[in-house]
């Protein structure tokens, strides 16, 4: 099993997630974070002060996923949320050595 | 000169002047949060702008010496002559610049209302330009048609207790061209557009409520019988509202909102507004239950006639201003106000024909001059803000502020 | 009639029409916030649905022509006959509809009051069955004891300047009663119980202060040193309160919170209600500090009594009514009010046994009637929304809502 | 005794107690969350504190008989004597205690407003040592020589309507002051010090401007022509000040923001304040564009100065202040008030004199024994929190209260 | 060492926080997201307009564990964190390389 | 690569990212996320009720980085985060199979 976590931009979720939903991937975890890139902040202005925003809104997503679906979800992930602007995210795969389902014990493949 | 109605006139007015306010968080509450200051800022800036306006020349172009029964004229301009002395054609008891700050929060909160119309999307240079003009031309001689001495729609008989043609339908109009001419937001239709903040919906909600008896009460002018009868009539009609928005909304989606309290609440607000002074509490009462369902029921058409209204100012303002506009013609009664008329249901059917003249006489200038300012605009410095910075959001791309760093 | 008192009057009941929002973002503020919606729209809809029941048949039932001593007669149904022209029995300078409406806004958030107890688990349409019953048969006949002309409590020459009987402890003993026949919230003592939202109810507390002076000053009914007297010892008494509870706080848990502060307010503006027309500024002071004092203890009871009164109205509402009501009957004083009574410390014990009776009759009754009222929809409709509805949260499931996304 | 100014005047202070909540909530949202509730909490308990010190002590040194023209003395102490007659003195036609309850929200508001400078790090036990001394020390003569009969500024003929010298600049000396002595926030100019909620400062800003006509037309103590010349002027001040602000931002950093709307308009309040009731509509605005540009400029200047005036009550309320009070000195005018004097624009340069030493005598004097009470404080118990505390914020470490569970 | 992720709903985060507590389990680190999966979204309704919202809040929970606990850790959490019901949640476990103590610089399972 | 998890007190996450940019990683995500550990919670009062509140704020950084550089980074936040007190929080290494840029495509070392 791999845990497939993008990052993405917030405004994307929806398309990603009707994406994935279509390539029948039952679940997801979704986050809010703030990223930091080679995107540019944002400025911000208070009482004539100007503050620089380095971290912007973004959107984790986490699908844990056979290995044999990796590439499928992957390129999906790709194709539903590039604009190809700057920011667009990145994608990391990682390892999975067990999955559980809390609800019925089941495990592996069975789990997700 | 009566110092208690000087009184009650300068209150009204400080109750007037915090719809505005309350507004902004009506409005403010309804958007995403990456809207929110947007949102707000055309409200509270609206009292700026118009409150200079409104100085220097539109309360001469309402309530200056008639023009052909459609415009005052420059007399007043810069307020020159508006002093303590009373202005005897309209308000005997209190000084004229008294009348002047009370109808100047009206003048404030009617372009404020249209605000919700284009919430979202609309370039903040351009609502500045568009809010002026719409001020100028639509406003100020409207509120002189109806409420100026000589005014073609007041001489005509028009019953406008406190500003249902003026004020609502003349912004719901608007609001509806506006619709049109700008285009629904991006995403819309796909993407959820949810209430980010209920609580300061409601919060807004009370205020209006709370501003609205100044609003309604404080337009007779005087601390009397007849602001007593807009004072209940207001508050019964608007409680009958609530109840009825949600009792539909009950009956036709499963559960009471409270979105649909606060909702209905603004519906009977805006429906009593002109027959406030005219009508008895159980017709308050009848004309609030009409504006409940009627406005729930034209906000849910919004969507089968396929414009993006974004706040619904056609659905309450625009309907609820026409329904009290033409229930004034129905239920007003000469018994609860001997300076207004009888409306048809206590016989006089003719009434409730000019009420429809006045109607359709906003409708239709609101509509056409609304639209050409749109288009002007639009055709010159463009109406919307580039696609990325509507994505964005407005509180930063417009004017580089986060509403919540929580 | 006196165009001064009229505009006095009016702008009281706006001011106190304010209260039900300034209390719904009270209450709103302390609950969790799957709860939010959920708590203020209980306050929210109360100005609806009690707006259109006084109209009805509320008025006529507490102010109409008495009935034994009881309540009042169905003269003034459906407000016939409540004008324009003055009410002789109750206030000579106004009109009747001017004291109606003043009236409304009483009757509409003593049953607000109540729903802090059972928030974040009552079934919405038990809530309004309930409410409905509760102000007919408990709040109606209640201030006609008190306030109606042969009212027997009145008769006997107990002293309740704004309600601090007919609003304060009516709502704390009802509010007492529905914690008990409801129950505790699904984990309480387990899980932690914490406001979401603080600063929300220090603006609700900010909005019940402002609106107070329209509750005790309005009480008044004229603009004149009475209505000063109790403006000065409404805010002299919550001043006091405040500093009480939160220096008692301070001595007994190490800080003073800014929850404190809102609930000491809160309880001074409660305890001071009965006697604001009646009593000197330093006795004002002496009444907040009592009731900043009690209403601390009495909160820190609760735990040790075991019943979950959700936002403490008991222990606020009920105890700050009972301490301002027999304080009434301590610090009560002609040499401030002629039309009132001397108290205790001012020589007549009397007082404070007239004042003990009308309280007890007050306990009684409202504990009687709320019971069994609150048995019966038990038994009928249910009154607690089902477990996973409660731990999903009432905006949700009862409103189909979210109050935030932010 | 006149009713209608009696209710003016009540309604007055009512909307002057509820500045002090709205400066709650505007200075609340600037702060960052962990002291959002600190900062609310210094506001809302100085109701508390000040409430009772003025009924004891305060009233008494401010409008006391005369003592040398600095301060008055102590007859009142205790509110004793302050009833229902008319203080023929100050007021001749409402009854003493309405007088004294509304000069008693000024006391309240000012020492508040001061609280944005040391707002996220100031102990609470020094705050209320502090702002004790403080009232009793500055505020209460400085109010005497202004407005107390006898004062020696009064008797030189100083104007100030409602309070530019008295209630700004004297908060904003003290702020300066604090802020110097106080020292800066942890992290200043390394972290981002981000409002963490503007819609709550704007909700503020406009519960300001709403009380502000308390503030200002309430200060006319009688419901006429200078009542309304002074409405009047502190809308279209404000208005102007709004525009003004925003458009010189819009000038300079290149977009207008909502958080430049809600200072402006505060800026525009400040300004005012002093000349209300004499000057006409056009010097209003132009009162109001000089407060605009000025204080963002002085904002902007803080920074390069060098201390940490959290949220600009320097900026704001100091040079606000200064600029309406010398205004006060430029556009007065007898045609517009003829108890009031000309100004330098209507032929008389020495009421501009006197403007001058009536803003240095305060000045001086705020600055003064403000240094030297926190200073003695600062060596006695310590005016900082200790570092982690303020890392951690105040609401948790001085409160034990978190403002938000969202 | 092992990282065990578990998504549970949220009113079971103080219950599974005193179990893990119980079996002497030190750290942990919750995070609030949003779940998507078989349970079924809410419908919320403004101004009559329905919307399905198909992201669930839910509660994460990371504990880091030496291998050998990760048994004992993972059963506690299904025990405390199990309704029955739809939408109970997974455990997921994943290798953790390295673990360094910010404050001592301790590594391992001293670290924990 | 390497994904590197720092849980640290959140008034040093500008010092961190600071840190981190000065050695050149281009990248970060960052969560706000609720920690329990030893460092004791916190006691809130609400109408005399006492409440121990066990999850203090903490803030989650993430960093994919190659191998080689792990070391280096984590030095890195030791030093910027250490205060030397309890709550200073932890550092995770784990490994990650794969880096996908979503604008780009670009994998492995160069999506970082
Ligand atoms: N090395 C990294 N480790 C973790 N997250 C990263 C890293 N680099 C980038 N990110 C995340 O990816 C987001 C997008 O990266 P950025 O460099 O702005 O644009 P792009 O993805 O187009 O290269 C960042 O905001 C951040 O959340
Ligand atoms: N493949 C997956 N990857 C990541 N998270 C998942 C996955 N499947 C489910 N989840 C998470 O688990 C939660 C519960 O899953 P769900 O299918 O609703 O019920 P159950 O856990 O009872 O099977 C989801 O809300 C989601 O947060
Ligand atoms: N075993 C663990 N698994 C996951 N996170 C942990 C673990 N132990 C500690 N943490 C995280 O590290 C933070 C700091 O830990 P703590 O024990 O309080 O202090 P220290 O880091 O100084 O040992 C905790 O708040 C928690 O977020």
């Amino acid at each position: 099993m791999k845990k497939i976590e993008a990052i993405i931009q917030p405004f994307k979720l929806e398309m990603v997630k009707e994406a994935l939903h279509a390539i029948s991937v039952q679940g997801m975890t979704v986050n809010e974070v703030k990223g930091f890139g080679r995107q540019k902040g944002i400025r911000e202005v208070y009482r004539g002060m100007e503050y620089q925003v380095d971290f912007l809104p973004k959107v984790k997503i986490e699908v844990i996923a056979p290995d044999d679906k990796v590439k499928e979800i992957t390129e999906t992930i790709i194709a539903s949320a590039r604009t190809g602007r700057i920011g667009d995210g990145k994608i990391f795969v990682s390892p999975v050595e067990e999955v559980i389902r809390i609800r019925t014990g089941e495990t592996g493949e069975a789990a997700v | 000169m009566n110092a208690a109605d000087t009184a009650f006139v300068l209150f009204s007015a400080a109750l007037v002047m915090l719809m505005t306010p309350g507004l902004a968080l009506f409005y403010g509450g309804l958007v995403r949060s990456k809207n929110v200051l947007g949102t707000i800022m055309q409200n509270f800036f609206m009292l700026g702008v118009i409150g200079v306006q409104w100085a220097l020349i539109g309360y001469s172009l309402a309530f200056g010496p008639d023009i052909g029964g459609f415009v005052g004229s420059l007399s007043y301009i810069g307020l020159s002559g508006v002093g303590a002395e009373p202005f005897e054609t309209y308000s005997k008891t209190i000084p004229h610049a008294t009348f002047m700050i009370f109808q100047m929060m009206f003048a404030i909160i009617t372009p404020a209302l249209i605000t919700g119309a284009w919430a979202e999307r609309l370039k903040f240079s351009s609502f500045l330009v568009f809010i002026l003009l719409w001020a100028t031309l639509v406003y100020d001689p409207v509120a002189h048609w109806v409420w100026g001495d000589g005014g073609w729609l007041k001489s005509l008989g028009a019953l406008d207790f406190a500003g249902g043609t003026v004020v609502h339908i003349n912004a719901g109009i608007a609001a509806l061209v506006a619709a049109i001419v700008i285009g629904k937001r991006e995403g819309y239709g796909r993407e959820a557009f949810i209430p980010h903040n209920l609580p300061m919906t409601v919060l807004g909600a009370g205020l209006l409520w709370f501003g609205w008896f100044g609003f309604n009460a404080g337009s007779a002018l005087a601390a009397d019988g007849i602001a007593t009868t807009a004072f209940v009539a207001t508050h019964l009609a608007t409680c009958a509202a609530v109840l009825a928005w949600c009792f539909v909304e009950w009956a036709f989606r499963g559960k009471p909102t409270t979105l649909g309290a606060a909702s209905g609440a603004v519906a009977g607000l805006v429906a009593i507004t002109p027959a406030a002074g005219f009508v008895g509490p159980m017709s308050a009462i009848l004309i609030g239950i009409g504006a409940g369902s009627l406005c729930y029921l034209a906000v849910l058409l919004k969507v089968k006639l396929g414009y993006d209204d974004s706040l619904d100012v056609v659905g309450v303002h625009g309907v609820g201003g026409l329904w009290g506009a033409l229930a004034t013609g129905l239920f007003a009664s000469t018994a609860v106000n001997p300076a207004g008329a009888d409306g048809l249901f206590f016989g006089n059917p003719a009434q409730f024909g000019i009420q429809v003249v006045a109607v359709a006489a906003t409708v239709i200038y609101s509509f056409v001059i609304s639209y050409i300012l749109l288009k002007v605009i639009d055709a010159t410095m463009g109406l919307r803000v580039a696609k990325e910075d509507e994505v964005a959001g407005l509180d930063l791309t417009e004017h580089q502020e986060a509403g919540y760093s929580l």
